[in-house]
């Protein structure tokens, strides 16, 4: 069999560490190859090497057989290689078509860009690979899904041989996931090589043909998919053994702590986004809300923390109508809330890891006394917290938020919220892009969040995250409640008709 | 980033680079750069080295610490606002409503001296601050880039100012061009009578303002909040702050600081009101000092006495036949060498890398 | 030899080592500088020229970059013992009177300003409205040459010196014709040549035959719109103020110019003079008058745009003034039907 | 109303300069560079236009108001590559380095007019040698328009309006405006997708340094006789006021820049309007700059500038 792309012993350093330890990578011409490994294990660096973003420390790149030099992306393209970055980068005011030739513009006779000449072969391209998408849309307007199949656009209309992807399906609904799997396999017929990056086994043993596992930069081999188990995988990632169910007792769901009552919110665009919305969540219980993207998910979550006004009904905090506070006043109701874009919005990357965690409450005693910031207690807080939820960074509380992981940010949330021990908990998105092994352990926090007595409202786009955690599902579609049941009486197949807005099934919930 | 390369290592740099660069040119056009040294070593000690016999004169240190209290004062402005997220190009008109109402409370208040200056400098902040509530207002709740409107401001405030003191104080007959000079209990007392210089007690206010910035920016949970904002105002509006809030309240800090240097330098060298025919360029002064002292108090502290060493160093060249043109290149260098620190920084870390890999390649 | 003062060495040393008879001027502009092609220009080559015409003579200057600068700057050449401090402008009142104050030894010469104290504070003022007077006259009897009806008038900002040259002229012009209106716009501005162009313009347009500038740095612009308007054949005339301003109207490529005369300021003539009593050891502190009669004010020698009986008329004027038969106002009328 | 077609051409000779400066910032900004040095750039090019054409004018050389222009167009790209230098490969803090420019600016061409004038601003240079006023054949007898467009207007304003017309086109209609928006937006996309960011950049920022440059010539050949330290005085701030009141598009800053002309020049004209002239002086001096920022209230929408301008551009961050 012959080789698409060969790697060979490529070591990368950046200052102060060493991101790919003499890895070799073999893909094989029409095959899918899956490179697994835990955050930070050095994937996407490698791939950024292959598609000529970073020039290796040392190693050799062959490209069917020939060694090359990619010293920038043109290289990578003219050799056929293309890339979906783990970010998409997509310049959101452009459309479609415009991000799509970007840097390879076919021209009118008058040296203008031919707009239309373009559209019109990506309509075709979008057609021939069922993507479906609008030449003419905006990027700041479409869903994750559909960026991410201007991306793939972006690939094929280079015409790529070799395509990789870099963790695609964390943004995807399961619909997406699914749809996105039979395009590779697609690709594949069509004689397309593919390299995959995710953290999702279930994804690999799906698509891929050949997986090579890395560990903290070093490559630790590379196997047959077809004869590997999901938990063998799964230990050569994390080098132990790790729980795949979230391990939780039977729910005591208590008094509702959240009540929303008809609530119809706009998005940002003035357009309406959630439609006569009601749905409780008990003390004791997590409640989990599915839904595809762009269904009102987040507009939702703005309207119950205040981010954003909602235009009629109501929302009551442990019987508090809240519809109209700051959000200010109702995290002091008693509202925790782990946000959906870590970056934007859960933390200040500028800051140091310390003084992310008192970003709630800084004005309160012992952290500021009469206004003054007590320096020792915010300390010895911080300390505390990284001890209790094992956040890790390189020096410890001073590190300054934006050097640390992904997943050590997410967990840096995530304990700042949960240690608020707040009676409502609403965690958006809470596991998205982190390695099993984090995943884990927060999953389990949250579980703990429940036992202890708190109302958990748990929104994710993936559905084994709802699966496993839940104690009852809502799925949302079009701003509607369109189910409501509880978890055990469910399966996958029911929820992602619901999430589609096939079935309708609310209320036949047991208390 | 390495720590090893320290802010104040690279800001000391860039200092040194400045100096040779104006050396170089004074070199080249054929002055003398010992006469250049002298210069600024006379502004720093008193001492001149042209005339060894000569006793140390200290109304040149005091000269320079002078021109340092206002660029200070404009530097803190920057800064705070810098630190927020925000960027205040309006140093130049709150300065100027900030000597003009100071010189409004002078001539229409009368009060016994301590009352007086005070409430005097006091105005002049609040003026200042009114002046920095309208771009950072329009900023928060209409979305307006303040760059434009503290740029707008600027003017407006030159020739408003002017319309006031024209139209309601009193005009010295003399010249028609400034008004009467401010009562004893309004001008801001020299700190010593020893030599001519007008060093005067302003400079309690810019210390305090420097303390009151620290303490402000490190120590409150107001400039925690601020600082929060700065970097991230989305995660600041997310964790409840109120950010349009702090955006007021910081251009308004902003405008008061720049509007204090106002004051004091109306009431502690002018001392009668002035008729302004164009922009003192205090303001943007207070830009390069700001960001030369990266936004810290006590960078901002020791970039201000920088730039007026250059300045009143500069005024003193002239005694030494060089033009004072060279000490603006010096300015000029020093920021630039400032501003490209990261890039510095970076080569540094890259030599580093190599020589470690020198070292490796041996043990290996 | 010890002598530094050349042409070309504009800042002479005053530093090394000078024999004892060795005489040291030291001068501080404002912000404009020593080349403002105005004030601080002609002060400072009034002591060029007496340096040039004694042995023992050095001289040197600060420009000052704020205002607030004034007073550290006069103090540094104090402290240098100069012996002889010059000032230049009334801006630099209240500075002279503080250094007078520190150093009430030290000899010093302010131009523009009569109402200090100082035992060896000499200042020196202008007759600046009989200067203007004689300007008045030649733009009004010029434009009644030329049928025109009206003549314009641009100041950059209001003060007492403004005043008087705008009396002057209102008095010159109505002097030899009566009927004549006058623009008069204030730029509020001394900085900025475009606004001084679209005042100009604007004047013109409304039919302005000749405009006088006192606006330094803005009379630039009324003085680039004057000579534009010539280039392009149209028949308007440019005043300028303070020195001989004919070579910055130049247009065309003959070395025509547009402007028609200038108000000459003898401003270096006070500097000369005080630097020579230095010397001769005749410094006196107290107000020093230049008037037309002492040749501190007027136009220049060489007029190539006014017609040779507007010359005449203009020293006829020029003599009923230096006599006493004409006396000219010092304040200006504000509220006649004709300024416009 | 006849005021105002009599004011309009003198509005468009205060805007022009506005208005090419603001077009170098547009190119600056959209590339993904500040250029707060606009200021400095408009000192240089009206410096070197001065200088060069009393010089060239002395000697008789034809066409030296052109040959003028296009030198303050070099030194003003070429001062700015100090700037793009700095920010591109140093990773400055763009502020920071244009600040730096503004100050060494100031200092530099009065040194250099003191070496080559041996005073502190050029010699005077006879008007004319320098642009000249135009006026259109046939389009200035149409009624009213024909007054206020074609007729006694300087070559250099029909320019700048060519600049506008061809800056939109080449930043909205060609491969290459496309590359050097995106560069403004998100340059990590632009350079996975092969487009050279460093080079667009510099490109941009160029083009910003030799627009001011030309600005700063227009600026002082038009209306001035000689290059002093007080000809730019703020105007290169002014220029970034019109920028981003134009909201980073060459229309807008086309409208922008003839607004605030039209501004002063209404505010110049007040004492010649009825019922403007009872007010005091001052008034109509800051009457522009008031009236700017009420526009700004009333017509604000949330138009913000190229996401990326003004940030360091790091190829690996993610
Ligand atoms: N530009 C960079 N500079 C410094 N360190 C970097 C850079 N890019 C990546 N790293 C570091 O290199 C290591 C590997 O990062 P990489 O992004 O390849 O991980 P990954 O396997 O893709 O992780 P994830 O699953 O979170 O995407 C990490 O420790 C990361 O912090
Ligand atoms: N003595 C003080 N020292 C320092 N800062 C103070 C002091 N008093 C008040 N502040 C600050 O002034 C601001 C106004 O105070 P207030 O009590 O109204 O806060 P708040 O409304 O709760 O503020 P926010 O909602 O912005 O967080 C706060 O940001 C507070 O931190
Ligand atoms: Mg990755
Ligand atoms: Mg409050």
């Amino acid at each position: 069999m012959a080789y698409a792309i060969e790697m060979l012993n490529i070591t990368k350093d950046f200052p102060g560490i060493r991101a790919n330890d003499n890895v070799t990578i073999q893909v094989e011409a029409n095959t899918v190859h899956a490179l697994l490994g835990e955050n930070g294990a050095g994937k996407s660096t490698i791939m950024s090497i292959l598609f000529g973003l970073y020039q290796p420390t040392s190693g050799i790149i062959k490209v069917n057989g020939k060694e090359v030099h990619i010293s920038n992306p043109n290289i990578a393209n003219s050799l056929g290689i293309g890339m979906v970055h783990q970010h998409f980068k997509l310049v959101d005011c452009f459309t479609v078509t415009e991000n799509i030739i970007l840097g390879m513009e076919p021209k009118t006779k008058y040296g203008t860009v031919d707009i239309k000449k373009a559209a019109e072969k990506i309509s075709k391209l979008s057609e021939k690979y069922g993507l479906n998408v609008d030449p003419y849309a905006k990027i700041e307007n479409i869903s994750v899904g559909m960026q991410q199949r201007v991306e793939i656009l972006k690939m094929l209309y280079r015409n790529s041989d070799i395509l990789i992807f870099d963790e695609p399906t964390a943004v995807l609904t399961p619909q997406e996931i699914h749809e996105l799997m039979l395009i590779m396999r697609n690709l594949v017929k069509e004689g397309k090589t593919i390299l995959l990056i995710t953290h999702k086994l279930k994804e690999i043993k799906e698509v891929a043909d050949h997986c090579t596992v890395l560990r903290k930069g070093k490559c630790i081999g590379t196997i047959d998919v077809k004869d590997t188990t999901e938990r063998q995988m799964a230990e050569m990632m994390v080098g132990r053994e790790v729980n795949f169910s979230v391990h939780k007792e039977k729910a005591q769901p208590k008094e509702v702590v959240l009540s929303i009552k008809n609530l119809n919110c706009n998005n940002f665009k003035g357009l309406r986004a959630v439609k006569d919305f009601s749905l409780d969540v008990r003390a004791g219980e997590i409640v989990g809300l599915a839904g595809i993207d762009g269904n009102g998910q987040t507009e939702l979550v703005y309207a119950i923390t205040g981010l954003a006004k909602s235009e009629s009904g109501s929302i009551f905090l442990n019987g508090q109508d809240i519809t109209n506070l700051p959000v200010k006043g109702r995290l002091d109701a008693g509202m925790a809330h782990v946000p959906e874009d870590r970056h934007k919005h859960g933390l200040v990357l500028d800051f140091p890891l310390k003084e992310n965690f008192i970003i709630h409450c800084y004005k309160d005693r012992p952290f500021s006394v009469n206004h003054i910031l007590q320096p020792q207690k915010i300390d010895e807080y911080a300390d505390f917290l990284i001890k209790e939820f094992d956040v890790r960074s390189g020096q410890g509380k001073e590190s300054k938020t934006r050097d640390m992981s992904g997943g050590n940010q997410q967990k840096a949330i995530i304990a700042r919220e949960l240690d608020r021990h707040a009676k409502l908990v609403i965690v958006v998105q809470p596991t998205r892009g982190l390695d099993v092994g984090a995943i884990e352990y927060i999953h389990s926090r949250i579980v703990a969040q429940r036992d202890a007595g708190a109302a958990v409202l748990l929104v994710s786009l993936e559905l084994d995250e709802i699966l496993n955690l839940s104690d009852k599902i809502a799925v949302i579609y079009d701003g509607q409640l369109s189910g409501y049941v509880n978890a055990e009486d469910t399966d996958e197949n029911e929820i992602g008709l619901m999430m589609s807005g096939s079935i309708k099934k609310v209320g036949d919930c047991h208390e | 980033m390495n720590k090893k390369h320290s802010a104040l290592k690279i800001s000391l740099i860039a200092v040194v680079f400045g100096l040779l660069l104006g050396f170089l040119v004074v070199l080249i056009t054929g002055r003398s750069p010992m006469d250049m040294l002298y210069a600024f070593i006379r502004s720093l000690t008193g001492y001149n080295l042209a005339k060894p016999d000569k006793p140390i004169n200290l109304m040149y240190v005091f000269n320079w610490l002078l021109e340092a209290m206002p660029i200070i004062l404009t530097g803190l402005s920057v800064g705070f606002a810098y630190r927020t997220g925000l960027f205040n190009i309006g140093g130049e008109g709150q300065f100027m409503v900030g000597s003009t109402a100071a010189s409004f409370v002078a001539l229409t208040i009368n009060m016994p001296l301590v009352p007086h200056i005070i409430l005097c400098l006091v105005v002049g902040m609040l003026a200042g601050a009114l002046w920095g509530f309208i771009p950072g207002f329009l900023k928060a709740y209409h979305n307006i880039n303040e760059v434009v409107v503290c740029i707008m401001l600027n003017y407006i405030g030159l020739f408003f100012s002017n319309y006031l003191v024209r139209t309601f104080l009193e005009i010295d007959p003399n010249t028609n061009a400034r008004t009467v000079a401010f009562p004893i209990t309004a001008v801001l007392p020299k700190v010593t009578d020893m030599t001519a210089s007008q060093f005067n007690y302003g400079f309690v206010l810019v210390v305090l303002c420097l303390v009151m910035y620290w303490f402000i920016l490190e120590k409150t949970t107001f400039g925690y909040s601020l600082r929060a904002t700065g970097f991230n105002s989305e995660a600041a509006r997310f964790a409840g702050m109120k950010v349009k809030r702090n955006t007021v309240y910081s251009m308004m800090i902003a405008g008061a600081l720049s509007g204090a240097a106002g004051a004091i330098v109306v009431l502690g060298v002018f001392k009668y009101g002035r008729i302004f025919t164009l922009f003192d360029n205090y303001g943007f002064d207070g830009i390069s000092v700001a960001l030369v002292g990266a936004a810290n108090a006590v960078g901002i502290a020791l970039s201000g006495l920088l730039f007026a060493l250059l300045k009143s160093g500069g005024n003193n060249l002239q005694l030494f036949n060089i033009p004072k043109e060279i000490s603006q290149l010096i300015q000029a260098a020093i920021i630039f060498f400032v501003a490209i620190q990261y890039g510095v920084i970076l080569m540094l870390n890259k030599f580093d890398g190599f020589k470690l890999k020198l070292k490796g390649g041996k043990k290996a | 030899s010890n002598k530094k003062t050349t042409t070309e060495d504009t800042t002479a040393n005053t530093e090394g080592q000078t024999p004892a008879e060795e005489i040291k001027i030291g001068f501080v502009t404002d912000i404009g500088g020593i080349d403002d092609k105005s004030f601080n220009q002609t002060s400072y080559e009034g002591i060029k020229k007496a340096a040039d015409e004694l042995e023992n003579v050095t001289y040197a200057y600060l420009q000052s970059s704020q205002a607030a600068d004034y007073t550290p700057n006069l103090n540094s050449y104090a402290e240098e013992e100069v012996d002889l401090l010059v000032a230049a402008g009334f801006l630099f009142s209240d500075a002279v009177s503080e250094v007078v104050k520190s150093y009430p030894e030290q000899k010093v010469l302010i131009i523009d300003v009569n109402w200090l104290e100082g035992e060896n504070l000499q200042q020196a003022v202008f007759a600046e409205h009989e200067g203007s007077f004689l300007v008045g006259v030649a733009a009004g009897l010029t434009a009644k040459n030329a049928g025109k009806t009206a003549v314009g008038f641009v100041i950059g900002q209001e003060s007492v010196t403004m005043e008087k040259f705008w009396a002057g002229y209102q008095q010159g012009v109505w002097a030899v014709y009566p009927e004549c209106e006058i623009f008069y716009d204030n730029a509020d501005d001394f900085g900025s040549p475009e606004k001084g162009k679209t005042l100009a313009a604007k004047q013109y347009n409304a039919g302005a035959y000749i405009v006088y500038h006192a606006a330094g740095g803005t009379g630039n612009g009324v003085i680039a719109e004057a000579a534009e308007r010539r280039q392009a054949g149209e028949d308007v005339w440019v005043i300028g103020v303070d020195t001989d301003q004919y070579e910055y109207g130049k247009y065309g490529n003959e070395g025509k110019s547009a402007v028609l005369t200038s108000m000459l300021k003898r401003v270096d003539t006070a500097s000369y003079n005080a630097v020579k009593a230095i010397a001769d050891g005749t410094f006196k502190g107290g107000v020093v008058t230049y008037a037309l009669k002492d040749g501190g004010v007027g136009i220049p020698k060489e007029n190539p745009n006014l017609a040779p009986e507007v010359v005449a008329e203009v020293d006829a004027w020029t003599q009923k003034i230096v006599n006493g038969e004409v006396t000219v106002n010092e304040t200006a009328v504000k509220d006649d039907s004709r300024i416009k | 109303m006849k005021l105002i077609i009599e004011m309009f051409p003198i509005a468009l000779m205060l805007s022009t300069p506005l208005i090419i400066a603001a077009l170098g910032g547009l190119f600056s900004e959209r590339s993904g560079i500040v250029n707060i040095a606009l200021e400095a750039c408009m000192s240089v090019g009206g410096f070197t236009a001065a200088t060069l054409l009393v010089i060239l004018s002395s000697k008789g050389v034809p066409n030296a108001v052109w040959i003028a222009s296009v030198a303050a167009i070099f030194s003003g790209a070429l001062l700015v590559s100090i700037h793009a230098f700095a920010s591109i490969h140093m990773k400055a803090d763009q502020t920071i380095s244009g600040t730096a420019l503004n100050v060494f600016a100031g200092g530099l061409t009065i040194y250099l007019s003191e070496i080559i004038f041996n005073a502190k601003s050029t010699e005077a240079y006879s008007t004319g040698a320098t642009f000249s006023k135009m006026s259109i054949p046939i389009l200035k007898e149409i009624p009213v328009i024909g007054k206020m467009f074609f007729e006694g207007i300087y070559p250099t304003t029909y320019i700048a309006f060519i600049l506008v017309l061809v800056s939109w086109f080449i930043l909205f209609k060609t491969p290459f405006g496309l590359r050097l928006r995106s560069c403004g937006e998100f340059p990590q996309a632009s350079a996975s997708m092969g487009i050279n960011v460093v080079k667009m950049r510099w490109i941009g920022v160029l083009a910003s340094g030799a627009f001011a440059g030309f600005a700063g010539a227009v600026l002082v050949l038009t209306t001035s006789t000689f290059y002093f330290a007080g000809s730019i005085h703020g105007l290169g701030f002014v220029a970034i006021a019109t920028l981003i009141f134009g909201k980073w598009n060459p229309w807008g800053v086309l409208f922008a820049g003839i607004f605030f002309g039209f501004a002063q020049t209404l505010g110049l004209y007040s004492s010649a309007i009825p019922y403007l002239q009872k007010l005091p002086n001052e008034f109509f001096s800051l009457f522009p700059y008031v009236i700017t920022i009420i526009v700004l209230v009333l017509f604000a929408s949330k138009s913000v500038g190229p996401k990326a301008s003004g940030e360091i551009y790091d190829s690996s961050k993610r």
